[in-house]
């Protein structure tokens, strides 16, 4: 078993493995997305407070724990990376940044378009919607500092410190946004919090949620392979590669 | 004993080298040479333990130095090629810090003396910023006068020094190799330490 | 020789070299005064306005001229070669890169604060409420120093670092900025300063044990 | 069934351009970033691709 963990964690081993699996993980993906969506738009009924424009949380929901948690995940690699020396654990974490950002975008964008029929605002000033803006920054933080560094070695490294930084600090930024908000009574807003979240309309946002999560592991996987061409181009096994030879 | 195994070193794409390795006894110095970009600067700096080299083992007295920690530090005195000087202190507040650094506490008056020994009488209240090159190297070495260390790694050591500076720096590695300690060094022109074992490393480029 | 003198030896450096060159401190502080002076001019003289901005118009500047004097925190030491020495002396980097903490908030932290009370009263605050903005300044900026020391230290002789310092550190400050700004603005309403003093200064705590050992870890990788 | 006819599907009760405003930019960016990672592929082989025929071409 050891053994074959430390096989697959060499890019060598992993490359092909990843070209597999990305078919299996954006199959998924599609299932769970058209059976979310047709749960969110079709069996889902009618909110009595927020009418049709509450269908938006199918949405701002899963992209808003998307955000969230392949930021754990990122770190989690690029402390493994740090900490173990493997290369593709690092890998993994800048893989992952992109499109954790990408969903931290989509969460404030839908956040924002949720806002303006309820709180008649595109922007409140929520503790929420301002964590997920901080969040955005330190992802946009962690891929500029990386692209900023010429060596691979010290990018995945002093991404790594960052990305731990991060961690420590995304809980103490979200209680003091949210001891602020208090503070200033100012609008707290809530898409999950309806009266009647009825069973259906929970049952979509999960759909919607694990949709999200397919797409974001074959998404990274199929990052992760084209960093691992970009890095590795003097090693042997990436000049024997089929695509390569061809 | 310093003991080096299966050494190599990548920077960037470039393999800079592979399986290196040496033995470097008490009282015997390393003589170190190469073209430009051949990596005896990285070479030096995987020895001190500033890089993790990219394959291979560094032992010190059988130890490995990524376990001995301060230990191989307190063992060992770099001068890398820049000089490690402030240019806003003068020469003998940059002596006496450089070696609060290392855990070593200098008086005014020996620091003074230090710096006559390299031929800067008079100038040791200056402010390095108006020292030339060669005398800004000098206030550099003026380290090894009051290094414990028994291993001494020197990057170019001979560079901007005039001939009364090369013979007193040879001197010095003299001494310091018949006290029984080591040394490694770069430099582009021939280098004679009398009564000393010595040891060519060329790194083919 | 133990770790407090070697460490004090470090302050000691800094702070000669920083009173020798004493352009770059003042240049800090100048950004301070200004940056807080422009806002009345933007904004109006009206000292209702003035005195409701004001503890974050001082916090957000403080952070900004913090940020400023970040580059400078290891850029010399690189440069010079003093950093592989620091890295290669036999004592824990840690506490190196403590002293060299304390001294940049010796150096731009303190003279903010010290300064700040001066300019409250541009901003009409009462004798009190410059009490709880020093108070607050004075646990706030070593925390600045604290954090930004981890973002000097990863832009390290990178492309850019500068601009890219504050793109790393600035969100991390966001607590510091609600907890400083709000003891003030605390102490305005009413409401009492003591609950935010008390979670800045908590803050404070936890940066000083783990800053220093995050900053040391991107030190050694950058002169990898 | 929610919906009586396509034009209410899409009206969403008055509430269409928030909601199709935020599935269609969720959806273009979830089409767009897999194209832009197909292109940094294909760009990554084609770079090894170009070294490769270069090395052999120098032997």
């Amino acid at each position: 078993m050891r053994m074959l963990t430390w096989k697959y964690a060499s890019p060598q081993y992993f490359y092909p493995l990843a070209g597999k699996m990305i078919p299996w993980f954006a199959a998924l993906a599609v299932l769970f997305g058209v059976s979310g969506l047709w749960l969110g738009f079709f069996v889902a009924p009618t909110d009595a407070q927020q009418g049709e424009g509450y269908r938006i949380i199918f949405i701002h929901v899963g992209a808003s724990w998307m955000s969230m948690f392949i930021y754990l995940v990122m770190a989690f690699w690029a402390s493994i990376g740090l900490s173990f020396n493997t290369r593709l654990s690092s890998m993994m974490a800048s893989a992952l940044a992109p499109t954790g950002a990408m969903f931290a975008f989509l969460s404030l964008w839908t956040g924002a378009l949720w806002g303006k029929p309820m709180w008649g605002t595109w922007w409140v000033w929520d503790a929420r919607l301002t964590s997920e803006l901080i969040l955005l920054f330190l992802y946009l933080g962690f891929i500029a500092l990386q692209a900023a560094i010429d060596e691979p070695r010290r990018a995945d490294k002093a991404g790594a410190i960052l990305a731990l930084v991060g961690v420590v600090n995304v809980p103490i930024i979200y209680f003091s946004v949210k001891w602020w908000n208090t503070l200033h009574q100012g609008a707290s807003v809530s898409l999950t919090q309806a009266p009647s979240m009825a069973k259906t309309m929970l049952l979509g946002m999960l759909m919607m949620a694990l949709c999200f999560w397919m797409y974001s592991i074959a998404v990274a996987l199929a990052r992760v392979r084209a960093i691992m061409l970009e890095r590795e181009r003097n090693s042997e096994w990436v000049t024997q590669l089929k695509e390569v030879q061809s | 004993m310093l003991t080096a195994t299966h050494l190599a070193c990548v920077r960037g794409d470039r393999r800079l080298f592979a399986g290196l390795g040496f033995t470097l006894e008490a009282g015997a110095w390393i003589y170190l040479t190469g073209e430009n970009g051949s990596g005896k600067t990285s070479l030096l700096r995987i020895l001190v333990g500033l890089s993790p080299p990219e394959a291979g083992e560094i032992l010190w007295q059988g130890t490995p130095i990524t376990s001995l920690g301060d230990d191989y530090r307190k063992a060992v005195t770099y001068l890398g090629h820049h000089n490690a000087l402030k240019e806003e202190l003068t020469a003998s507040e940059n002596l006496c810090m450089g070696a609060a650094l290392a855990g070593i506490v200098l008086e005014k008056s020996e620091a003074t003396k230090m710096l006559a020994e390299v031929g800067l009488a008079g100038r040791e209240e200056l402010p390095v910023r108006f020292l030339s090159q060669g005398q800004k190297r000098r206030v550099a070495l003026a380290r090894l006068l009051w290094s414990k260390s028994p291993l001494w790694v020197l990057d170019e050591p001979f560079v901007a020094l005039d001939a009364a500076a090369v013979l007193w720096l040879a001197e010095t590695l003299a001494e310091h190799l018949a006290a029984g300690g080591m040394a490694i060094l770069t430099s582009h022109q021939e280098v004679a330490i009398a009564g000393s074992t010595m040891q060519t490393l060329r790194l083919a480029a | 020789m133990n770790a407090f003198s070697v460490l004090s030896a470090v302050v000691q450096r800094d702070l000669l070299v920083a009173l020798r060159r004493k352009s770059e401190v003042l240049t800090t502080l100048f950004f301070f005064v200004i940056v807080v002076s422009l806002f009345p001019l933007g904004i109006g003289p009206e000292m209702d306005l003035l005195r409701k901005i004001a503890p974050g118009v001082l916090w957000v500047a403080a952070l900004l001229a913090t940020m400023l004097s970040l580059n400078r925190l290891f850029a010399a030491d690189h440069a010079d070669g003093t950093l592989e020495q620091m890295a290669l002396a036999p004592v824990p980097l840690g506490l190196l890169v403590t002293g060299k903490v304390v001294a940049h908030w010796l150096v731009s932290g303190l003279p903010l604060v010290l300064i700040a009370p001066l300019l409250g009263l541009q901003f009409d605050l009462a004798p009190r409420a410059l009490t709880v903005l020093m108070i607050s300044l004075l646990l706030g900026t070593p925390l600045l120093s604290l954090i930004g020391a981890i973002g000097a230290a990863l832009t390290l002789g990178v492309r850019g670092g500068g601009v890219l310092v504050s793109l790393l550190t600035l969100p991390l400050y966001i607590p510091a900025l609600i907890f400083g700004a709000g003891a003030v603005e605390a102490d305005i309403s009413g409401l009492g300063a003591a609950g935010h003093l008390s979670l800045l200064a908590a803050l404070l705590a936890l940066a000083a044990f783990f800053a220093p050992w995050a900053t040391t870890a991107a030190l050694r990788i950058a002169l990898e | 069934m929610n919906w009586n006819s396509p034009a209410e599907f899409f009206a969403m009760g008055g509430y269409g351009f928030y909601v199709w405003g935020s599935f269609g930019v969720t959806t273009l960016a979830l089409l767009i970033e897999p194209l832009l990672i197909g292109k940094r592929q294909s760009e990554a082989v084609k770079s090894l691709q170009r070294e490769l025929s270069a090395k052999e071409r120098s032997q």
